[in-house]
């Protein structure tokens, strides 16, 4: 991959943020932070969850308002007092939760709070023309039509779609708060295709995230944000050690936590033959004691599918699954847990959370929906409040009081809380579907070693991710899948190039 | 059982944060008013009648909090006390033997009810507000098509013990109302229900985020459709103190339903689900009844006293909220 | 607008939009089939059908306002106060006499706006959960109203009954201004920016306001267009009746039948989805059932558990089939 | 909280010179309808629904017809007991008559704007040989009812129409009447200066407007102390409720209610408070006339005779057979039940709101279709 791209424009900067302080009750969230970037320049923000990069962007977007501090759009001072008026000096926001409407038409979303008005109606010849011109940046076959409705788009679709409509409103600067979280490695190239294009135009991209290697594919500077100051910036794009080390204050060695001996890796526990349903095709798959069995592919191959097969929520209708040799038929994920099967969510504030109850109520919920298993195992596996919280200090589970609602604590806590609720049923299998997605770069390791440990002590770790490098530092074994079926199995060690291959099934992917 | 122990702990780490409930204040400067207006309140006569009044309200205000905590609404409680009270006098006919086992045979059929609601919701998926309201449509129908339009029978006595009869010549207290009984056991069983027991919190968990709560493993359906069954066991609790306290009639728990959405609302209940407490809600009711009380006492005319209900209704509701934008996060 | 409209039927057509209709076929085929079966062949009259859509001239037009306020996932519980102050209000202001009709519509407008506009900023400024916004407003009018009368108030001048019992063109007037209305809010929802704001802030709020819509602004013009449309069932029934008393509402329990004739046509109660065909598709199906309660001699009673089970298993009907979690 | 009551009462003062604006308070009709109560009725003697007291007829020669007759009933609702007992009557009544072949009933459920519908349905149907109604309100109804004469004869009863093109017009003496037997023995009874408690179930309701102004002038002349006039809305327990907190607060004497529904409710509030249950007026329900046989109570019960559902039919026959009938009101006896005549009308087979006088006793299906056993 090549590191630095070939020209580094040194223009004067169209986007100057000059010691912007916000305080919230209790919090410093920035601190007297600058922050620049210039026409036709991606520059990445980085740093930890918590550091401060949404509420920077939530100032520059008008959603907030700086305590202190100035912001020079070309050159001429501005205040934004609400998104809109960023919107029109042409600084466009793509969140990472998009903010489309899923049962409008895609043209109706590009154009949402500005519809076209002639003699007092919508314009929509003008909205579906401008729309079409917009997608055509993405190339001929996108495959999006501006009269589908959102919702049965898929997810790289709808980005596009949001990016369609910072293009249509000719932004000056797109931000891009971790395009993708959602997208898998296929996708994330048309992404960067694009994200070139606008480049190419003249474009500003701010681009926000977590992974190292698309900084280093994309950018061409990177700022630093530690704890609400600016800790490191950069004009180039430098050794991403240099990077981490600026954004954790220390050097992160043993990212990845070591692989399992030959010797740890046991018995198959779950094991699938020829399962099926509307979206999965003969799958035949082991998971066995021990081992992490990473699942790699592009959106749409079925490895989410294939997690909530296996965990009830939408069955398998062919086929047989063997849990410990004996037949098992799950209908629901109450079946599926009360088997000894787990699954930790993608989506975890729409699947995993309750944001309203306390941190010790989301760890105990399972516990308590299966308090009548538990208090069956002779009593020893009932989990008192107490014994919860106790367990959340091994896990590092940050938070001012666990008694406080869980929509305070930080992505990555809010994770092991998730993971923790399962623990207490000494789970067999453990699905973790994007354990890591909005979780910050130190609580990934915590969130690694984990998985781990759970192999360690005997359970069988199913891990679906979107992120390979993870997928393939973390995994013992690496299946990878594509429309619906497995199609290759990898030991540990296989490049990326040759799943990729594999996962996209086209050899030229590797080049 | 296991569940007391376990939730042990919590209960001394909650105890550590004292956090008093706005309304009690509210209901304790009511109190106040009505005892300047009428200072036979003090005496037990005067608090007792109050209590008793309240008692129909506060049982069935405590039963719509765990629909109401569980994410719906249960708008078919009033139309299940008027079946209660019409069903016990059809069904009594003046025998006092049948008591027994007519009380039984109400509460099977609040079981039913609760049963209807909370299955349609989860099977049919139809929106508890609508599903209440067609079977609050529903049950008053049935309630007049089985008496002909007015009421049959009388209840006997042995019925009307729980909503009418005292317990006199007490010390202290003088006289104790059979309802208030019956409120006390109820409200702490509920109470207890939800605020000390693993369904309780799965109650919460439902109500807060229904996807997550059902990959967590807990069993949405039985969840829900057991908060609606509560809720029409409390009706009927309701219907029989209500028979019992005032007689047989056709229109009696009419309204009900928004006066117990009302109390549950003044006790800072999230509508929509995640939040809520039984004490919190027996307050909203007391203090609603303390409205009236009050309203009674100052001599306001009817219409007078529904503008009050609604203003305070509102403003219940924005002060909630307004602390909660201002709450430190 | 060609090439637009192509495109809108290329997607594919979704389940509820087509329910109503259906349901309102089922409807109109037992209506048909009872009427035949009874050997009541008359009431297939073209008169007698458009005197069975008459009766529900007054929910239509609330429903109408309903329609716009539950498709930005707000509600209105106040219509039914309202309608019963509208009518007193114009009755009185009327008082007979024909030169005080405008004044009278101009005052009963005015009250809307205001209902609409308390309700609004309470819903958006104070952010009350819309339910018990307008069932506290619906207290305070009903309250308010009570207060001044108890009975039939004023009287409306004969001209005035044109709107409920005038003929022009053979059909009836008030038929003909449901026809106008559910026309211009269905150009208002589909080809106005108005109207796209209404689905957008329906749909999802936040995604809305940071696309710089006014939200609040939206919501409270929905809510003004409810109270506007209840004010106007309140004129047409003060009309019909040649009066106006603070219970017609109430009685006609017009808060409750509006909702649930909008949701039987297909709007969703959490916003963003639904129409006004579907709506008056609601109410054509409420009205066939009352006529066919009435040809088949079903007593008082029996129509109303009917009805209630009626609304649950028509909603029961595409809940079911419709795959999102219900609230 | 207390500038918010403030604020409410001065609402509440400007609303009551409002709510009196309406006239229910006519002293000329007050005066006929007492003159009325003391008239011997014309008619068949022992069947008070065929009786007259106004001597004055209506010719229908022009209505003659052969049988079998279809008869419409437009009824507001059976949404309250005594509309139930009234239906069960007619219905029982129709079945007297042979000549009658068809009842066509439809029912507003209450709603003015239903019952104009219901009405102009009925005449499209174009069956009807005759149209009863009973008016949900007066003055909604008269247009179609205006509209229904020009078709078809059409008789009214109960409630009666702003115009005088039916035939006839049926009901009884009227609310004035009913307040005022109730009142003069409450008067008669009690000492000048005693406190009597007004108990109304709502308020705007013409009927029952008429009962209470009626009582209130009789107890004004005589010197009682009007405690409190408070709305029940009918209802079992808030009638209790309301009855406590005056017990509590001070003596009642006398308790007048202009119905009787919620009579026994308010009764038991005495009886619960271990008190002397005092001078009571109520109304013709079964339960109130057992529980004052019971308590040997000093009590009057005024009726507003639900036989009254009976000379519809009637009338209806006669019309269409070309009979005179009385016209163009058709004024019914209004008895009241006393200590006297209690015992007759007592029955305790029958429901506990059944109106006792309802004249149904040797009817087809008595006691069952009045859900008495």
């Amino acid at each position: 991959m090549s590191a630095v791209p070939p020209e580094n424009p040194q223009g004067p900067p169209v986007l100057e943020m000059h010691d912007v302080s916000k305080s919230f009750p209790g919090v410093k969230a920035l601190d007297r932070v600058s922050f620049h970037c210039r026409r036709g320049e991606v520059r990445a923000l980085v740093g930890e969850n918590g550091a401060g990069k949404s509420t920077l962007i939530k100032i520059l977007s008008g959603v907030y308002q700086a305590d202190e501090g100035t912001i020079l759009l070309g050159a001429k001072e501005v205040h934004f007092a609400h998104p809109v008026e960023s919107l029109a000096a042409g600084i466009s926001v793509i969140y990472q939760e998009f903010s489309l409407l899923p049962d409008r038409t895609v043209a109706d979303n590009i154009f949402l709070g500005r519809e076209p008005v002639r003699r007092g109606m919508l314009d929509r010849a003008r909205m579906w023309r401008e729309t079409q011109e917009s997608l055509s940046l993405f190339g001929a076959d996108h495959g999006i039509d501006p009269g589908s409705v959102i919702s049965e788009l898929g997810v790289a679709q709808q980005q596009m779609v949001e990016i369609a409509k910072a293009v249509s409103l000719e932004a000056r600067v797109v931000v891009m708060d971790e395009p993708t979280a959602a997208l898998d490695e296929n996708e994330c190239e048309v992404l960067f295709g694009i994200i070139e294009r606008l480049k190419a135009r003249g474009t500003a991209v701010i681009y926000i995230t977590h992974r190292m290697r698309e900084v280093d594919r994309l950018a061409d500077a990177v700022t630093v944000l530690k704890d609400g100051r600016v800790a490191a910036e950069f004009d180039h794009v430098p050794e991403a050690s240099l990077i981490i080390n600026a954004m954790v204050g220390r050097e992160l060695r043993d990212f990845y936590p070591p692989a399992a001996g030959a010797e740890e890796i046991g018995e198959a526990i779950l094991t699938v033959r020829g399962g099926g349903n509307d979206k999965l095709f003969s799958i035949d798959l082991e998971l066995k004691a021990g081992e992490i069995a990473g699942f790699a592919g592009i959106q749409g191959a079925g490895r989410t599918a294939l997690g909530r097969a296996l965990f009830g929520i939408e069955p398998f209708t062919r086929g047989a699954m063997i849990l410990e040799g004996k037949e098992v038929r799950f209908q629901s994920p109450r079946d599926a847990i009360r088997a000894g099967l787990t699954l930790v969510p993608g989506d975890r504030k729409a699947e995993g959370l309750l944001l309203m109850q306390s941190v010790t109520d989301n760890g105990m919920v399972s516990a308590r929906a299966f308090a009548r298993l538990l208090a069956g195992h002779g009593g020893s596996g009932r989990l008192s409040a107490q014994r919860m919280e106790e367990l959340f200090g091994q896990m590092e589970v940050r938070a001012a009081d666990y008694r406080q609602e869980i929509q305070f604590l930080s992505g990555g806590n809010q994770q092991k809380v998730v993971v923790a609720r399962w623990l207490s049923l000494a789970p067999k299998v453990l699905i973790f579907i994007e354990p890591t997605r909005g979780v910050d770069v130190n609580a990934k390791a915590g969130i690694y070693n984990l998985m781990r440990e759970l192999a360690r002590g005997g359970a069988a770790i199913m891990m679906i991710s979107s992120d390979l490098p993870e997928v393939l530092g973390v995994s013992d074994r690496i299946l990878v899948m594509r429309e619906g079926r497995i199609v290759a199995e990898h030991r540990r060690g296989v490049g990326e190039a040759t799943v990729m291959a594999d996962a996209t099934g086209h050899t030229e992917a590797a080049a | 059982m296991s569940s007391e122990t376990q939730d042990l702990n919590a209960v001394r780490a909650r105890r550590r944060l004292p956090r008093i409930n706005p309304i009690w204040f509210v209901l304790a400067a009511l109190i106040v008013a009505i005892i300047v207006y009428n200072p036979n309140f003090v005496q037990p006569v005067g608090y007792m009648n109050f209590l008793k009044r309240a008692a129909p309200l506060a049982i069935l205000a405590a039963g719509q909090i765990y629909v109401i905590v569980s994410g719906g609404f249960d708008l078919s409680v009033g139309s299940t006390i008027t079946l209660t009270v019409i069903g016990s006098s059809m069904l009594l006919n003046n025998n006092p033997d049948a008591t027994w086992w007519v009380i039984l045979l109400m509460y099977a059929m609040g079981l039913a009810i609760g049963l209807t609601n909370g299955l349609v919701v989860s099977i049919l998926k139809v929106p508890s507000l609508i599903a209440t309201l067609g079977m609050m449509i529903t049950l008053s129908g049935l309630a007049l098509m089985w008496s002909g339009g007015a009421p049959r029978g009388y209840l006997p006595e042995s019925f009307r013990y729980f909503g009418r009869a005292n317990i006199t010549d007490l010390p202290l207290i003088n006289i104790l109302p059979i309802s208030l009984i019956v409120l006390a056991v109820v409200v702490c069983l509920l109470w207890w229900l939800m605020h000390r027991t693993n369904y309780g919190r799965l109650v919460h968990a439902v109500g807060d985020n229904p996807r997550a709560a059902v990959l967590a493993g807990v069993p949405l359906m039985r969840v829900r459709v057991s908060a609606f069954v509560i809720s029409s066991l409390t009706a009927v609790t309701a219907g029989i103190l209500l028979g019992g306290f005032a007689g047989v009639s056709t229109d009696v728990g009419r309204g009900f339903e928004l006066q117990a959405i009302t109390a549950a609302v003044l006790g800072g209940a999230q509508l929509l689900g995640g939040r809520g407490s039984v004490s919190a809600t027996i307050a909203g009711a007391l203090t609603l009844t303390a409205i009236f009380t009050l309203l009674n006492f100052v001599g306001l005319p009817q219409p007078v006293r529904e503008v009050v209900q609604g203003l305070i209704l509102i403003s219940a509701v924005a002060y909630a909220m307004y602390r909660r934008r201002h709450a430190v996060h | 607008m060609s090439d637009a409209m192509l495109a809108t039927r290329r997607s594919r057509i979704r389940f509820e939009t087509i329910a109503p209709a259906v349901i309102l076929l089922g409807a109109v085929a037992i209506y048909i089939g009872v009427v035949i079966a009874s050997g009541q062949a008359r009431y297939l009259s073209l008169e007698n059908l458009v005197g069975v859509f008459n009766r529900s001239i007054a929910l239509a037009i609330t429903a109408i306002g309903q329609t716009f306020v539950i498709l930005v996932a707000s509600i209105d519980l106040s219509v039914a106060a309202l309608i019963s102050a509208s009518a007193v209000l114009a009755s009185v202001v009327m008082g007979g006499e024909p030169a005080m009709i405008v004044p009278a519509i101009a005052a009963v407008l005015v009250l809307g706006a205001i209902v609409g506009l308390a309700n609004g900023l309470v819903v958006t400024k104070l952010e009350v959960n819309p339910l018990i916004a307008t069932l506290g407003m619906a207290l305070i009018i009903q309250g308010c109203l009570s207060a001044f009368v108890s009975n039939f108030a004023g009287s409306v001048p004969k001209d005035f009954q044109f709107f409920a019992y005038g003929i022009a063109f053979g059909l009836p007037v008030s038929l003909i201004f449901i026809g106008l209305l559910a026309l211009l809010s269905w150009f208002v929802l589909r080809f106005t920016r108005f109207g796209a704001n209404i689905y957008s802030v329906g749909g999802n709020r936040e995604a809305a306001r940071f696309a710089g819509i006014k939200t609040a602004r939206v919501v409270i013009a929905a809510h003004v267009i409810s109270s506007l449309c209840a004010a106007t069932a309140g004129l047409y029934l003060a009309s019909r009746l040649g009066s106006g008393a603070p219970w017609i509402g109430r009685d006609g329990m017009y808060d409750l039948e509006s909702i649930a004739v909008v949701v039987i046509g297909g709007t969703v109660l959490a916003g963003g989805r639904g129409g006004i065909w579907g709506t008056i598709a609601g109410v054509l199906i409420f009205a066939l059932i009352d006529s066919l309660f009435n040809i088949v001699g079903v007593d008082a009673f029996a129509k109303q558990v009917l009805r209630g089970v009626i609304i649950i298993a028509a909603v029961g009907f595409y809940a079911v089939r419709s795959q999102r979690m219900a609230a | 909280m207390k500038r918010l009551i403030a604020c409410a009462a001065a609402l509440a003062m400007l609303a009551a010179p409002g709510a009196w604006a309406q006239n229910f308070d006519d002293p000329e009709e007050f005066a006929k309808q007492r003159e009325q109560l003391a008239m011997t009725p014309m008619g068949p003697e022992g069947m008070p629904w065929e009786q007259y007291l106004e001597d004055t007829m209506a010719d229908t020669a022009q209505h003659a017809k052969e049988g079998p007759y279809t008869v419409c009933f437009s009824n507001a609702g059976v949404n309250n007991p005594w509309r139930v007992v009234g239906w069960n009557n007619m219905q029982a009544e129709v079945e007297l008559h042979p000549e009658i072949a068809e009842l066509v009933h439809v029912d507003a459920e209450g709603s003015d704007d239903k019952q104009i519908a219901d009405i102009s349905d009925l005449l499209a149907g174009g069956n009807c040989d005759i149209l009863i109604v009973s008016p949900n309100t007066t003055a909604a109804l008269t247009p179609a009812v205006e509209r229904a004469c020009e078709q078809l004869p059409v008789i009214v009863f109960d409630r009666g129409v702003n115009t005088d093109c039916p035939v006839t017009f049926i009901h009884p003496v009227g609310g004035y009447g009913f307040g005022i037997q109730g009142a003069e023995f409450v008067a008669e009874n009690v000492e000048a200066g005693a406190n009597v408690l007004m108990l109304r179930i709502l308020p705007g309701v013409d009927v029952l407007e008429t009962r209470y102004s009626a009582g209130r002038r009789i107890f004004e002349e005589a010197g009682i102390n009007i405690a409190g006039a408070e709305f029940t809305d009918g209802d079992n327990a808030k009638t209790k409720s309301i009855v406590e907190d005056y017990i509590a607060r001070g003596q009642i004497d006398a308790v007048w209610m202009d119905a009787g529904a919620t009579a026994v409710a308010a009764i038991e509030a005495f009886e619960d408070s271990g008190l002397e249950v005092p001078v009571f007026v109520g109304e013709d329900q079964q339960d109130f006339l057992q529980k004052w046989q019971e308590l040997g109570l000093t009590a009057i019960a005024p009726t507003y005779p639900t036989y009254q559902w009976r000379t519809p039919i009637i009338a209806a026959v006669r019309i269409l057979e070309g009979e005179e009938v009385p016209g163009p009101e058709w004024v019914l006896p209004q008895p009241a039940i006393t200590a006297d005549n209690l015992d007759q009308y007592i029955n305790e087979g029958m429901p506990p709101l059944h109106y006792a006088m309802c004249g149904c006793e040797e009817m087809p299906g008595y006691p069952e279709r009045w859900g008495g056993r």
